[in-house]
């Protein structure tokens, strides 16, 4: 039964690891400017976390299988060092190994973060509702329009609560319901909700960021590969939870403007 | 002997009872039932309002439904001769109240495709039982938003693909009730619910109230950006009346 | 107020009511907090079951499910609303009623006072409003599937203003919140009443010769656990309030100015989001480790009396236990990484929570090796035991991910974190409970449980949650967001069949529990007799007088403790161990003593 | 025969085997009254009730530190917050406690006097907790009246947040005030019926005069932040 549950163990150690081995399921390809130190902070923390659990789970198996064994007349044997040794080694081995981790990670955070967004950065505005996300471009001049929460309507598909009427700002902003970006430029998305928590997060951007209610933040990403992908809600907003997201399309400078121009027309 | 005749006399007593009230049912039912009826057109006069287009990008298979045809709001919908569409017109005075509270049996249906509602705007009975469902392949979420304190109580379910249709009514005299998909915020229309016989206009503007007994009437027209208008009709027994309405754009 | 004459010397009662239901005996009180858990886990596992079956095959429709839900499962398919409600009250009932109740409250009630030597608890009647008072939350928590929309769908973190605005934002964000958080105010008190009594009965109602020292490590792991649920049930209490005041009286406590739900503008002004969640996870990180803390005394206790030698070292393993209490205080803004909090106050917390790493590495290193050189023996009890180690050990490695802010960018509310607290807290939870119960089912029924299903169920449950919890780690790192009742964004649907294996391996070991459960019924009525003391463990439960104990636990006369809780592999009169109340010498080959 | 083993050494094992000498009373005895003679009552209280309120009390600190700390975070978390003077009769009510306090913990040395059997002449101790109850009840009449004060100026629970943690705090501290009132009402029982232990009355006035000290603290933060 022991030696049973021994080799159980190791399989088991050895099964979970081979998909992490062969990345059979694996973080999606890096498509941002900041991401790179979040990919080798993923791998080293991987190796360290693996090394960790195999070596764990196989002593543990070795151990059962070893002292399960009946061994009338031998002594109970104390383990080398004994329990000084073992909180030494802790100490020394695991704390040097998650100090190291917390460093480097906290550089990386810090250089994505803690670091201002570029003046000539675009700003996007994006707003998170239940349960699509709306983005809004300044337009021609650049400026924002303001907002007029009482005046937010689907029905009329006033997301933002604008008044073209009498804000001169807000006429010429561009309001859309999927994101365009132009490549390898610096964007500065004004993050603002609605009405509950949300969250903007795509994986290939390396950016993951919560929706508050009340209070707007912004990020700052540059996006390096053309193509398309998806912008999806992390935090539990309500029922549409699950289908609760937008495309993000990067794209040349030059279809960008196109796109600007297509969308404006619609407005 | 004597028993039995007795019971005889209570027996012919209960048929009489029954009959006589049986008879002051139905004659009112065939008041309430009243075979006139209202007809005329509704129109728009100036230039129709600009309907925004419809980004579905959200959900790709309702993009798919409407790939080669855009959908724009149906806000303002305007039809040949600038008709109106969606538009609910019901009798506002002249009722009695039992040809008020008489409650048609068909269920109109508020059908949800290709992400859009169908119809845009539905008009039923007070008590009238009608009939959500879905022709979409994506989940839906139904959530009516009466006004509070107008008697009706709103509600917030989903519908996935194949559920079976939700049948329900509204207690009270409303129009209109708003409406929401929140699963896909776009998606938006009315529940105009009326006391007594109502009809709602056709894409070319166009509309008949059917069922109307002999009397004149206060007929209004709702339209939910242009608003309320009133006219006053006379239907003879088995009669038409006719009403037109011209709301002007804004 | 504290009323002491029921402490000692009072005749035990004789009516079925005073006896078995409103009963002041610790040891009925625990009893009765283990069939509430026991009844908990088999709703919470039955509403998994609903789950994952919907999450594999996401229109499939579950024959009668309507019946538990018109409007959540109309024509058996089952709604977005109804799978957030579930997942709600699967979170909710396992995380209070279950992990905190069973390993805590139940086994914590009947065999703390026992393992100090104590006749009772100081407060008895606290002790039994305790318990009722937490039945009462449960039954509260229930009756929210009873009403118009069903429970709230806002998950067990029930953050604002989601959870605040009202019945606007979803069905069962009205009544449903109210219930829910009603519940777990209740819930609290009942724990706050608990956990002075354990703290109370640790400190002053320990015997003669019972120094803190030659306290069991099952003793430990409730003291501690009852020291943390002291401050943190006492945080979550008032949280619960506001949130309730928010619904019920207008109040803006937790609802920002401005929002806008369905075109209305809400009336609501200038509340924090981000207070609820601080309040929030004030409690929820430590009530993380009031779940494992017990599971790991009991497993410790379990494994001695089966390694037939002691700890490698009692204190060091009594320390670093002490260590995590503190530390939980400590780490718990790793849950709002990305949650809008000060980035600067991200790094802050991720250094404590990737020290916290450093004595959980060292309970791990001083089992491991207690377990070199041991002599042992290999019965359900310990094979559970071992298993809970290896499941912690899987859950742990983990947290090195989820402790950095920067690799939180990618994993933060992924399926990796799901696994990672399956793993860590609620699987490495339960195996302590199993291997509690087992281990101790002949003191509390006298009879022993039934070995051989009981290895059986071990095998299939020890495979069966690393079948189904492995694989939540590497959906994570595929970026599988967590709380989604459907995949519909085009790079989740390949991870669809990865889901359906989970799901099948979900069922199979749920399944497996019905064992359990029949080996509990079965040998609570005709189990074999159980011997005083079938382990021969050294602890004071295995020398009452009788089996189950007396009333009174000692029968009338208090023991003596004269030995450290664990006098294994040693020579002693009775055999290879040295009972604490035994006032024998230790006698041992080459002893200078 | 026991197989002899070497032990592992382990610094349990260097402890004495007597029984050691730092332990607990074993649970529960010097708990029962001699036949109600109050002079009888054993003069030591045992330490569970007396380490019980202490634990109890910890708990009701950390709910109001709780408390605390969401009214700072919520005043700085937006600008609506309005400042509003509390009503002059919670400085009467503050008296009022303090009295109360004085009075109970007159009574306690009464009963305390008893113990030691030095019995002052005209010595009363049930008449003191009367009095205390007393202004027990009258501080919660008064927290009434300033509630009444403040809804007169429109202030109600929801009206601002301010004013809302107003509310909060009074409520909940009036709770637990209701608390130590109860607790009263069965010393005066226990004492009429000469049942009442030290331990009780100590652990009475303990939560009593807590109360006191936590309203203190909590007229500071409401004079402070609102």
């Amino acid at each position: 039964m022991a030696k049973l549950f021994a080799i159980t163990i190791i399989i088991i150690a050895i099964g979970s690891a081979i998909p992490i081995v062969q990345h059979t399921w694996w973080l999606s390809e890096d498509i941002s400017t900041h991401g790179h130190p979040i990919d080798e902070q993923m791998s080293e923390t991987m190796a360290e976390a693996g090394i960790s659990f195999l070596a764990s789970q196989i002593l543990l198996a070795i151990f059962i299988w070893q002292y399960s064994k009946p061994r009338p007349g031998e002594k109970i044997k104390n383990f080398p060092g004994g329990a000084g040794g073992l909180v030494i080694a802790a100490f020394l081995l695991v704390g040097t190994e998650v100090l190291a981790l917390g460093a480097f990670g906290a550089k990386a955070w810090a250089s994505i973060y803690l670091t201002p967004p570029a003046a000539n950065a675009i700003p996007i505005q994006v707003q998170a509702g239940q349960f699509a996300f709306y983005f809004r471009y300044p337009g021609p001049d650049g400026t924002f329009g303001p907002v007029h929460p009482e005046m937010i309507s689907e029905a009329n598909q006033n997301f933002f609560g604008l008044d073209t009427d009498h804000d001169a700002d807000a006429k010429d902003d561009i309001v859309a319901a999927e994101m365009a970006i132009p490549v390898n430029r610096e964007i500065h998305l004004l993050m603002h909700s609605k009405d509950v928590g949300h969250s903007f997060h795509v994986p290939e951007l390396r950016v993951h960021q919560d929706f508050v209610p009340g209070l707007d933040l912004s990020i700052h990403f540059t996006a390096t590969k053309v193509g398309k992908y998806e912008i999806v809600c992390t935090q539990l907003c309500g029922l549409g939870h699950y289908n609760m997201k937008a495309y993000l399309y990067v794209m040349s400078q030059d279809d960008f403007d196109n796109w600007l121009k297509k969308e404006a027309a619609l407005q | 002997m004597k028993r039995a005749y007795r019971n005889h006399l209570v027996i012919l007593l209960a048929t009489i009872v029954v009959l006589t009230l049986g008879t002051v049912l139905l004659d009112q039912n065939v008041q309430a039932a009243g075979d006139g009826s209202i007809t005329g057109s509704v129109k728009l006069s100036g230039t129709a309002p600009h309907m925004k287009g419809i980004d579905m990008s959200k959900d790709p298979y309702c993009v798919k439904q409407h790939e080669n045809s855009p959908v724009k709001m149906e806000n303002v919908v305007v039809g040949s001769g600038g008709g109106l569409a969606n538009v609910v017109l019901y009798i506002s005075q002249g009722l009695t109240g039992n040809e008020a509270s008489a409650v048609p049996s068909e269920q109109p249906e508020f059908d949800q495709k290709g992400c859009m509602y169908t119809p845009h705007v539905l008009a039923m009975d007070v008590n009238q039982q009608y009939k959500v469902v879905t022709s979409d392949q994506t989940t839906h979420n139904i959530h009516p938003l009466p006004a509070p304190g107008a008697g009706n109580i709103g509600w917030n379910k989903s519908q996935p693909p194949g559920a079976p249709p939700i049948v329900t009514s509204w207690k009270a005299e409303e129009v209109a009730i708003s409406v929401k998909c929140n699963i896909h915020p776009w998606m938006h229309g009315w529940f105009a619910v009326v006391k007594g016989p109502y009809a709602t206009t056709d894409d070319s503007g166009n509309y008949t109230i059917k069922n109307v007994p002999a009397g004149s009437y206060t007929v209004t027209a709702w339209q939910e950006e242009l608003g309320t208008q009133t006219a006053k009709v006379t239907v003879s027994a088995g009669g038409t009346g006719k009403a037109d309405f011209t709301f002007k754009a804004k | 107020m504290h009323d002491m004459s029921h402490v000692a010397h009072h005749a035990p009662p004789t009516s079925f009511i005073r006896k078995h239901v409103f009963s002041i005996d610790h040891k009925v009180i625990g009893k009765q907090y283990y069939g509430l858990a026991l009844a908990a886990v088999l709703i919470g596992m039955f509403l998994s079951w609903l789950m994952r079956i919907h999450l594999g095959w996401t229109n499939f429709a579950i024959p009668g499910l309507h019946w538990l839900s018109a409007n959540g499962a109309p024509g058996d398919v089952m709604t977005p609303e109804y799978y957030l409600q579930l997942m709600t009250m699967h979170g909710t009932i396992m995380v209070f009623f279950v992990l905190t109740t069973a390993p805590f409250a139940a086994f914590g009630n009947y065999f703390l006072p026992i393992q100090v030597g104590a006749e009772d608890m100081p407060f008895p009647h606290f002790n039994m409003m305790s318990f009722w008072v937490t039945f009462v939350a449960f039954l509260v928590m229930v009756a929210s599937f009873f009403t118009a929309d069903g429970p709230t769908l806002g998950g067990w973190t029930q953050y604002a203003p989601l959870s605040a605005v009202g019945a606007v934002s979803g069905p069962g964000q009205g009544m449903g919140v109210v219930l829910w958080a009603a519940s777990i105010a209740i819930f609290c008190v009942g724990q706050l009443f608990g956990s002075l009594n354990f703290i109370t009965t640790t400190l002053d109602m320990r015997t003669k010769g019972m120094s803190l020292w030659r306290l069991p490590l099952s003793t430990w792991g409730w003291f501690i656990t009852s020291i943390m649920g002291l401050t943190a049930f006492a945080v979550l209490m008032p949280a619960c309030i506001l949130l309730i005041l928010d619904h019920v009286a207008g109040t803006s406590f937790f609802v920002a100015s401005n929002l806008v739900l369905n075109d209305q503008l809400q009336p609501h002004s200038g509340g924090s989001t981000l207070l609820w969640q601080h309040l929030f996870w004030f409690f929820g990180h430590p009530e993380v480790y009031i779940a494992i803390l017990p599971a790991m005394g009991i497993v410790s206790h379990v494994l001695v009396a089966n390694m037939r030698r002691p700890m490698l070292s009692h204190r060091v393993l009594v320390y670093s236990m002490g260590a995590l209490a503190v530390l939980s205080y400590m780490v718990y803004g790793h849950h709002m990484f990305v949650s809008g909090m000060n980035p600067i106050s991200s790094i802050a917390f991720s250094f404590p929570t990737l020290i916290i790493t450093i004595p959980s590495t060292i309970i791990v290193l001083i089992w491991l090796g207690s377990l070199y050189g041991s002599r042992l023996r290999i019965n359900t009890a310990s094979l559970f035991a071992l298993g809970m180690i290896s499941m912690f050990i899987s859950g742990g490695v983990s947290g090195f991910f989820l402790a950095q802010p920067s690799l939180d960018i990618m994993l933060h509310a992924t399926y990796f974190v799901v696994g990672h607290f399956h793993l860590v807290m609620a699987v490495a939870a339960i195996f302590g409970i199993f291997s509690g119960t087992y281990f101790w089912f002949p003191k509390m029924y006298g009879r022993m449980m039934n070995e051989t299903i009981g290895k059986i169920h071990f095998w299939l449950t020890f495979v069966g949650a690393y079948c189904i919890f492995m694989p939540f780690h590497y959906l994570g790192l595929a970026g599988n967001i967590r709380r989604y009742q459907a995949f519909v964004d085009d790079y989740l649907q390949p991870l669809i069949p990865v889901h359906r294996f989970i799901t099948v391996a979900a069922l199979a070991t749920g399944a497996a529990q019905l064992l359990f459960l029949y080996n509990l019924i079965h040998s609570r009525f005709w189990g074999e007799p159980a011997p005083d003391n079938p382990w021969e463990a050294t602890s004071l439960e295995w020398s009452t007088p009788t089996t189950p104990p007396p009333y009174d636990n000692f029968g009338g006369k208090l023991p003596v403790v004269y030995h450290d809780p664990y006098q294994y592999g040693i020579e002693g009169s009775t055999g290879d161990y040295v009972m604490q109340t035994s006032p024998e010498q230790i006698k041992t080959v080459g002893d200078e003593a | 025969m026991a197989t002899t083993v070497q032990p592992p050494k382990i610094e349990e094992r260097r402890r004495p085997n007597r029984p050691s000498t730092d332990s607990g009373n074993g649970g529960g005895r010097n708990s029962v009254p001699a036949e109600g003679n109050l002079r009888a009552v054993k003069e030591h209280a045992p330490p569970p009730a007396s380490t019980g309120i202490w634990v109890g009390l910890a708990a009701i600190g950390m709910t109001f530190l709780a408390l605390t700390s969401a009214l700072v975070v919520r005043k700085g978390s937006a600008l609506d917050w309005r400042h509003f003077t509390l009503p002059s009769i919670l400085y009467f009510n503050t008296l009022l406690l303090l009295a109360s306090s004085v009075t109970l913990e007159v009574a306690r040395r009464q009963v305390a006097g008893f113990m030691g059997g030095s019995r002052g002449k005209d010595a009363n101790p049930a008449r003191w907790l009367y009095v205390t109850l007393a202004f027990g009840l009258m501080f919660v009449a008064g927290q009434y009246i300033a509630w009444r004060q403040l809804s007169a100026q429109g202030l109600y629970l929801a009206t601002n947040p301010s004013s809302s943690f107003f509310y909060v705090l009074t409520a909940a501290h009036a709770l637990h005030v209701f608390g130590g009132l109860g607790g009263l009402i069965r010393v005066i029982h226990k004492l009429k019926q000469l049942t009442l232990r030290r331990s009780t009355l100590d652990a009475t006035s303990r939560y009593w005069h807590f109360m006191d000290v936590l309203w203190i603290y909590l007229l500071w933060l409401l004079w402070a932040k609102l």
